[in-house]
C-alpha cells in the first residue's frame, strides 16, 4: 500500500480491510500446506510400496548437516519474531536488525541445502528411484518457498526503509512473518520424515 | 567436508536448539495473554518451532535418527 | 410455529395419491423381484447371483423412492398450482419444519444403508479373497498385455492367448497382473481390467501388483472377457473368451495343449490358394485396429502396409528380414515389437493357417 | 423486533465508478461484470464440449463405425470430459453464480479482493485455450482422470504437458476464486445477518468455496506430479523404478470427489433458491439444508476411493470407503425430501425456473439411486468403468448440475440484465430437455450392466440397437440448448423490461433495481431475519427504495 494513499484510507476501514486479507493469507497458507500434504502422502505411500527403503543403491541423507541447517531455520523464525516485537513497540532499528538477521540465516539454510544436494547425495538423482522423486520433489519445493520468503523479506524490509509500514498500519510484515513461520513449520515437518523417520 | 566432522556439527546443533528452543518458549509466553487471529496463529508456530528445536536436541544426543 | 389440529393437515386428495404411489411402487418392486435376470445376462459363475440379489437389493428399495419423489413432484405441482383467481402473491403454508418427518427421512435411509452395508460385507470375500482364503483351489496367472490377454496354466508350458478354458464347477483363483516385454516408460506396461460380465466380477490388472478373483464357474458356455479400464488404442479391440466346458472336453483340451507344447517345430504355413478377398475381409476386421492399408507413412501403432515389398525406402521388415511373403508370414505367425506397440502373434489374433495365407495374399494386391 | 443501533461496516463508503470502457467491461473488477464474463467463456466451452460429444455418438451410431478414428475418438471423449468438469461446470457454478448472487445476497458491495477475483477469472480463458490447443498435438486420450501409466506413453501424450498446464491454471483460478468467497462470507455480511439468516444458496457457496481452496490446491500439486513425470522422468508412477500407479488414482479422486461435490452444491444451492419464490412458501427444514451441506462438505473428503473399488484397495479400506459413501447419501436424501416437502401446500407457479428445479429433483433422484448402487463393493464389480457408471454421471452432472445451472439462468436473468426471458420458450426449452435427457442416459445403464465397458470407440454389435437409439436422442437433446440462446438474444432485443423484483422473491439481490448498479447498495442494509418467511414484512431496514413483494405474472 503506497505511502502516499495510507492518509486517504480512514484508520477503521483499514482496520477492517487488513482483517479481511488476514484471513485470506491464512486461507492461502492453508492450501499451500495441503500442497505440501499430497507430496507427503505421496512419500509416505511410494515409502510403503517399496520393498526396501532407502532403496538399494542409496543411503539415508546425511543427519546432521540437516540438524545444523533446521537449527539455522529456526533460529531465523525467532529472530523475525523479534522483529516484529520491534516493530510493535514502534523500535524501527530493533526490527531493522532483526529482518536483516532472518534474511541472512534464510540464506544460510538455503546455501546449506544447495551444499547437501551437490556434495551428500552422490548416488540420489531426481529421475533415479522414487527416494529421489519425492525427496528432492519435497525439498526443493520447500526449498523454492524458502526463496520466496527471502525475497519477501527483502521486499517488506526495503519497503520498511521508505517509510511505508508504521506502527499501526504493518499487514505487510505481519503476512512476511505468517509465511516465514509457515516455512519454518514445513521443514519441521520434512527434517522429521526424510533424516529421522 | 562437513560430513568429516560429525561431532562438532552435533555440538553447534544442539547448543543452537537449546538456545533457539528457549528463545522460542519466551516469545510464546510474551504472546500468550494476545487475543487476536495473528497472535493465536503466531503462538501456534511458536509451540510448532519448539518441537522442530526439541527433535534436534534429540537428534544431536543421538537418541533419534539412524545415521546409517 | 405450532401445528394446527392435526387432521386437516393430511386430506383425503393426498391420501388417494399415496395410494396410488404405493400401488405403483409394489407393481415395480415386484417386477425387480421376479425379473428374470438369468435371461438376459445368464449368471454364469457362484458370485453372480449374490451380485444380482444385492443390485435387486438396492433397486427394490429405490423403486418406492423414485416413484414417491416423482409422484409427489407431479401431484403437488398439479393440486398446488396457484389457481388464476387467487391473488398474485397469495402465500402457501407457513409451516417449515417438523421434526418428527425430518427425523424418520434420515433414519429410514440410514438403516437401508446399513442393511446394504452388511448384505455387501457378506459377499466380497467370495470373490475377492483375502490372501490365506482358498489357498487349495486351482491358481491361473492372467497377464494383461496391449490388446490381449496371456492366461499360464498350472503344468502348461506355453501360456493361452486370449481364450480361457475353465471346467465348470471346479473353484479357480486367477491372479491378475499386466506386464510387457518392453520396459521402457513409452511402451511398459499399462492398466488392463479383467471383466467377465456374465461372471459379475471385474477387477484390473495393474503393473506391478497381483490381485487374485476368485470364482467357481457353475454354467457351460462361451462368455467374453472385456477390458473395461482404458489401456491404450487398442481398448475397444481387447477381448478375450471364457470357454465354460464339462470336465472330459477341458482334459481333452488340457492334454492337447501339453501335447502342442512338447513338438514346438509346426510346419511352416504354405502360402499356395491365399484368397485376397477373404485377406481383406480379415485384414478389416483385425488389422485395422493398428495399421492402414496405405502408404507406410500413414502410421496407427504400426506402419501402413500398401507398398509392403517393394518399398524403395523401408526393404527390411520390423524384424530385420527382406520384405518376402514368407518373412511377412512369420510375423503374422509369431508376432513382432514395434517402436510404439507390440503385434500379437497368430494365436492370440485367432487366424488359422489359411487367414495368414489369405492375408498376405491380399497384403500383395496392394500397391 | 426493535432496531438496535447497528455499526456500519467501516468500508461502506462507495468507490467512484469504473470511467474507460476497458475498465467496464474487460479488466473489470466489478463482481457482476466479472460473473457475465464467466457466463459468455464457460458457455462458450458448454458449446465446444457438447460438439465433441455429438461427435462421439456419431461414432458410437455403429458398433463398427469409421467416423472419428479411434485415436481421434479418444481425444473427443478426454476433452469432453475435461472440459466439461474444469471449463464449464466448476467456472459457471462457482464462478459465475456465486460472484452474480453471493455477494448481493449477503448485502456487501464486492466480494472481499475483486482483484484477485479478476485474475481468477481471466485464468480461464487462458486455461481454455491450453486445454483444447492440446487437440493440435494430439491431445491426451485417456479420458478426464489420465491414469498413468496409459497417460504417459507415446503416441498418446505428447500434449499431456498442454492438457496439465491448462487445469493446473484453471485449478489455481478455482482455489483462489474459493478463497475470495469464503472470506467474502465470513467477514462481509450485512450488519444483522447472522449464519441461519443467510440465504441457502450462500451456505452452498460458502461450503464450496471451503471444498474449492482445500481440494483444488491437492490437484495442482497431482498434476504438477504427472507433469514431472511426464517432462523429466521422475518416477511416481513408473512401476519399473519403484512408482505406483494407484498412487495417482488416490491423489487425483482426493481432489475429483469434493469436486463433483463443488459441481452440485451451487446446484443444491440454486435449487433452495427458486423453490421458496415460486411455491410463496418458507423453505421446509431451513437448517436441515443448511447444516446437511456442510455435512457434504466434509464427508466429501473422506469417500474418495469408492472411484477404486476394483484397483486392489485392502478389505478395510473397501469397507472404509463404502461405508462413508452410505453415510454421505443421507444428507442428501434429507435435502431431497425437504424440498419435494416444500411443495406441499404452496400456492406452485409452474414457470420455467421451477420447471428446471422439478426436472432436477427428478433426474438427480435417480442418479442418487444408482450411485447407491455403485457404492456397494459387490455390485461395483459389475458395474465399474461401465456405461453403468458414464448414465450415472450423467444424471447428477447433467441431471443436477446443468438442470441447476438453467433453473438459476432463467430465474436471475431479469436481475442480471433487467429483461424477462420469454415464458413459452423456456418451457419448450425445458421439456426438450427433460424428455431427451432421459431418452439418451436412461437406456446407458442398461447397456453398462449387460457388458459394454466405457471409453470405447467400438463395441458389441449385442448393444448396437441401444447405441443408436441414445446417439438420436442425444442430437435431440443438444438442439435444445439452442432454443436458449436464441432465447437469451430474443429477450436481449424484445424482452419487457423486469423491475427490481419480477418474481416477488425476498432475499436481498431483489431489493436493489435491476440490472444492478456497480455498488448494488447505496447504503449498507441492515437484515433482522431469515429471508424465506413469506406472509410476514421483509425483514430488511436501512433499505433506500420501496419494496415490490408482488410478482409481476
Amino acid at each position: 500500500m503506497a505511502a502516499a494513499n495510507a492518509h486517504a484510507v480512514s484508520d477503521a476501514e483499514y482496520a477492517e480491510v487488513s482483517g479481511h486479507r488476514l484471513l485470506g493469507f491464512l486461507f492461502f497458507l492453508i492450501s499451500d500446506c495441503v500442497i505440501f500434504g499430497n507430496f507427503i502422502f505421496s512419500y509416505l505411500y511410494l515409502r510403503n510400496a517399496a520393498p526396501l527403503w532407502p532403496p538399494v543403491g542409496i543411503e539415508r541423507p546425511y543427519l546432521y548437516l540437516a540438524a545444523v541447517n533446521s537449527i539455522v531455520l529456526f533460529g531465523s523464525g525467532a529472530t523475525m519474531h523479534y522483529a516484529m516485537e520491534g516493530m510493535r513497540h514502534d523500535r524501527r532499528s530493533q526490527f531493522i536488525g532483526y529482518t536483516l538477521a532472518t534474511i541472512v540465516l534464510g540464506s544460510m539454510f538455503l546455501g546449506g541445502q544447495a551444499y547437501e544436494y551437490t556434495h551428500l547425495l552422490p548416488h540420489t538423482t531426481w529421475a533415479g528411484t522414487t527416494f529421489g522423486a519425492s525427496f528432492y520433489t519435497l525439498t526443493g519445493l520447500h526449498g523454492f518457498h524458502v526463496f520466496i520468503g527471502v525475497i519477501f523479506l527483502i521486499v517488506v524490509l526495503l519497503q520498511t526503509l521508505r517509510g511505508t509500514y508504521t506502527q499501526e498500519r504493518h499487514f505487510g510484515l505481519t503476512a512476511a512473518t505468517l509465511y516465514w513461520h509457515f516455512v519454518d513449520v514445513i521443514w519441521v515437518a520434512l527434517f522429521f520424515l526424510f533424516y529421522i523417520y | 567436508m562437513l560430513e568429516s566432522i560429525p561431532t562438532e556439527l552435533r555440538i553447534i546443533a544442539f547448543i543452537g536448539a537449546v538456545i533457539v528452543a528457549v528463545v522460542a518458549l519466551v516469545a510464546l509466553r510474551g504472546e500468550w495473554p494476545k487475543t487476536r487471529l495473528e497472535d493465536h496463529v503466531t503462538k501456534i508456530m511458536m509451540v510448532l518451532l519448539t518441537v522442530g528445536c526439541i527433535e534436534v536436541m534429540l537428534v544431536a544426543i543421538g537418541t533419534i535418527g539412524r545415521v546409517k | 410455529m405450532k401445528l394446527e389440529q392435526r387432521e386437516p393437515l393430511l386430506d383425503s386428495g393426498f391420501w388417494r395419491a399415496v395410494a396410488v404411489m404405493t400401488v405403483i411402487s409394489i407393481v415395480l418392486m415386484v417386477g425387480v423381484v421376479v425379473f428374470p435376470v438369468e435371461k438376459y445376462l445368464p449368471e454364469a459363475a457362484n458370485i453372480s447371483k449374490p451380485i444380482d440379489d444385492l443390485f435387486k437389493f438396492c433397486a427394490f428399495f429405490g423403486a418406492p423412492i423414485f416413484v414417491f419423489i416423482n409422484g409427489f413432484l407431479l401431484y403437488f405441482s398439479i393440486r398446488y398450482r396457484r389457481r388464476p383467481d387467487e391473488p398474485i402473491d397469495a402465500v402457501g403454508s407457513e409451516i417449515h419444519e417438523h421434526h418428527g418427518l425430518e427425523v424418520t427421512w434420515t433414519i429410514i435411509p440410514s438403516l437401508l444403508m446399513i442393511v446394504l452395508a452388511v448384505l455387501s460385507y457378506l459377499v466380497i470375500p467370495m470373490y475377492y479373497p483375502t490372501n490365506q482364503a482358498f489357498a487349495s483351489a486351482v491358481t491361473l496367472e492372467a497377464i494383461g498385455h496391449k490388446f490381449y490377454y496371456e492366461f499360464r496354466y498350472p503344468g502348461l508350458k506355453q501360456s493361452v492367448m486370449n481364450e480361457l478354458h475353465l471346467p465348470i464347477g471346479v473353484p479357480v483363483t486367477v491372479d491378475l497382473t499386466s506386464a510387457e516385454d518392453e520396459q521402457d516408460v513409452h511402451n511398459g506396461a499399462v492398466i488392463h481390467s479383467f471383466w467377465v460380465p456374465e461372471f459379475r466380477v471385474k477387477q484390473d490388472m495393474i503393473p506391478g501388483i497381483v490381485i487374485p478373483i476368485h470364482f467357481t464357474p457353475s454354467e457351460i458356455g462361451m462368455y467374453r472377457i472385456v477390458c473395461s479400464e482404458f489401456c491404450g488404442l487398442g481398448h475397444s479391440h481387447m477381448w478375450g473368451k471364457v470357454i465354460v466346458q464339462t470336465r472330459a472336453e477341458f482334459d481333452a483340451w488340457y492334454a492337447d495343449q501339453q501335447r502342442a507344447a512338447a513338438s514346438p517345430i509346426a510346419a511352416p504355413l504354405s502360402l499356395a490358394g491365399g484368397n485376397p478377398s477373404a485377406g481383406q475381409t480379415i485384414f478389416n476386421a483385425k488389422c485395422t485396429v493398428c495399421h492402414n492399408a496405405a502408404p507406410f507413412a500413414q502410421r496407427k501403432v504400426g506402419p501402413g502396409l500398401a507398398q509392403l515389398f517393394d518399398d524403395p525406402d523401408h526393404p527390411d521388415l520390423v524384424t530385420g528380414k527382406k520384405a518376402t511373403p514368407d518373412n511377412v508370414a512369420d510375423i503374422l505367425e509369431h508376432g513382432a515389437h514395434g517402436d510404439m506397440g507390440v503385434m500379437p502373434n497368430m494365436q492370440a489374433n485367432g487366424l488359422t493357417p489359411k487367414d495368414v495365407a489369405d492375408l498376405v495374399a491380399y497384403l500383395r494386391t496392394l500397391r | 423486533m426493535s432496531v438496535t443501533h447497528v455499526e456500519l461496516p467501516a468500508s461502506s463508503h462507495i468507490h467512484p465508478p469504473p470511467d474507460t470502457f476497458i475498465k467496464k467491461y474487460v479488466f473489470s473488477l466489478d463482481h457482476k461484470v466479472i460473473a457475465i464474463q464467466y457466463f459468455i467463456t464457460a458457455g462458450l466451452f458448454l458449446v465446444f464440449a457438447g460438439l465433441l460429444a455429438e461427435l462421439m455418438r456419431v461414432q458410437l451410431m455403429g458398433p463398427n463405425n469409421h467416423v472419428l478414428s479411434v485415436a481421434v475418438f479418444n481425444q473427443a471423449y478426454s476433452l469432453h470430459g475435461t472440459a466439461m468438469v474444469w471449463l464449464v461446470g466448476i467456472p459457471i457454478v462457482t464462478g459465475a453464480f456465486g460472484n452474480l448472487i453471493m455477494p448481493v445476497q449477503i448485502g456487501a458491495r464486492d466480494v472481499a479482493f475483486p482483484w484477485l477475483n479478476m485474475l481468477s477469472f481471466w485464468m480461464l480463458p487462458v486455461a481454455g485455450i491450453l486445454v483444447f490447443a492440446s487437440l493440435l498435438f494430439g491431445a491426451p486420450q485417456a479420458g478426464w482422470t489420465e491414469y498413468p501409466p496409459v497417460s504417459l506413453q507415446l503416441p498418446l501424450g505428447e500434449s499431456l504437458s498442454l492438457w496439465c498446464a491448462g487445469v493446473f491454471v484453471i485449478g489455481v483460478s478455482s482455489t483462489i476464486t474459493g478463497l475470495n468467497f469464503l472470506v467474502t462470507i465470513v467477514k462481509m455480511r450485512a450488519p444483522g445477518m447472522t449464519y441461519t439468516r443467510m440465504p441457502l444458496f450462500v451456505w452452498a457457496t460458502g461450503v464450496t468455496a471451503f471444498l474449492s481452496m482445500i481440494a483444488t490446491a491437492n490437484l495442482s500439486a497431482a498434476l504438477a506430479g504427472l507433469f514431472i513425470q511426464h517432462n523429466f522422468g521422475v518416477p511416481f508412477y513408473d512401476v519399473t523404478r519403484g512408482g505406483a500407479p494407484v498412487l495417482w488414482q488416490h491423489v487425483f479422486w482426493f481432489y475429483s470427489h469434493p469436486a463433483v461435490y463443488i459441481l452440485i452444491l451451487p446446484a443444491f444451492g440454486i435449487v433452495s433458491e427458486v423453490i421458496p419464490t415460486f411455491v410463496r412458501r418458507p423453505i421446509f427444514g431451513y437448517k436441515a439444508i443448511a447444516y446437511s451441506s456442510a455435512a457434504i462438505g466434509l464427508l466429501s473428503f473422506m469417500v474418495w476411493a469408492h472411484h477404486m473399488f476394483t484397483s486392489g484397495l485392502q478389505h478395510w479400506e473397501q469397507l472404509f470407503f463404502m461405508l462413508l459413501t452410505m453415510v454421505i447419501a443421507v444428507p442428501t436424501g434429507i435435502k431431497i425430501f425437504s424440498w419435494v416437502t416444500t411443495l406441499w401446500r404452496g400456492k406452485i407457479r409452474l414457470d420455467s425456473p421451477l420447471l428446471f428445479v422439478l426436472g432436477f429433483l427428478s433426474t438427480f433422484t435417480l442418479g442418487g439411486i444408482t450411485g447407491v448402487m455403485l457404492a456397494s463393493v459387490p455390485a461395483d464389480a459389475q458395474e465399474h468403468a461401465s456405461y453403468f457408471v458414464v448414465a450415472h454421471i450423467h444424471y447428477v452432472l447433467f441431471g443436477g448440475t446443468i438442470f441447476g445451472i438453467f433453473a438459476g439462468l432463467y430465474y436471475w436473468w431479469p436481475k442480471m440484465t433487467g429483461r424477462m426471458l420469454d415464458e413459452r420458450l423456456g418451457k419448450w426449452h425445458f421439456w426438450l430437455m427433460y424428455i431427451f435427457f432421459n431418452l439418451t442416459f436412461l437406456p446407458m445403464h442398461w447397456a453398462g450392466l449387460m457388458g459394454m465397458p466405457r471409453r470405447v470407440a467400438t463395441y458389441d454389435p449385442m448393444f448396437a440397437g441401444t447405441n443408436l437409439f441414445v446417439s438420436i436422442s442425444s442430437f435431440v437433446l443438444a438442439a435444445s440448448i439452442l432454443i436458449f440462446i436464441y432465447n437469451a438474444y430474443r429477450s436481449a432485443r424484445y424482452g419487457e423490461p423486469a423491475g427490481p423484483n419480477p418474481w416477488g422473491a425476498r432475499t436481498l439481490e431483489w431489493m436493489i433495481p435491476s440490472p444492478m448498479p456497480y455498488y448494488n447498495f447505496r447504503d449498507v442494509p441492515i437484515v433482522l431475519s431469515g429471508p424465506y418467511d413469506y406472509g410476514k414484512p421483509l425483514p430488511y431496514a436501512n433499505i433506500s427504495q420501496d419494496l415490490a413483494m408482488t410478482p409481476v405474472r
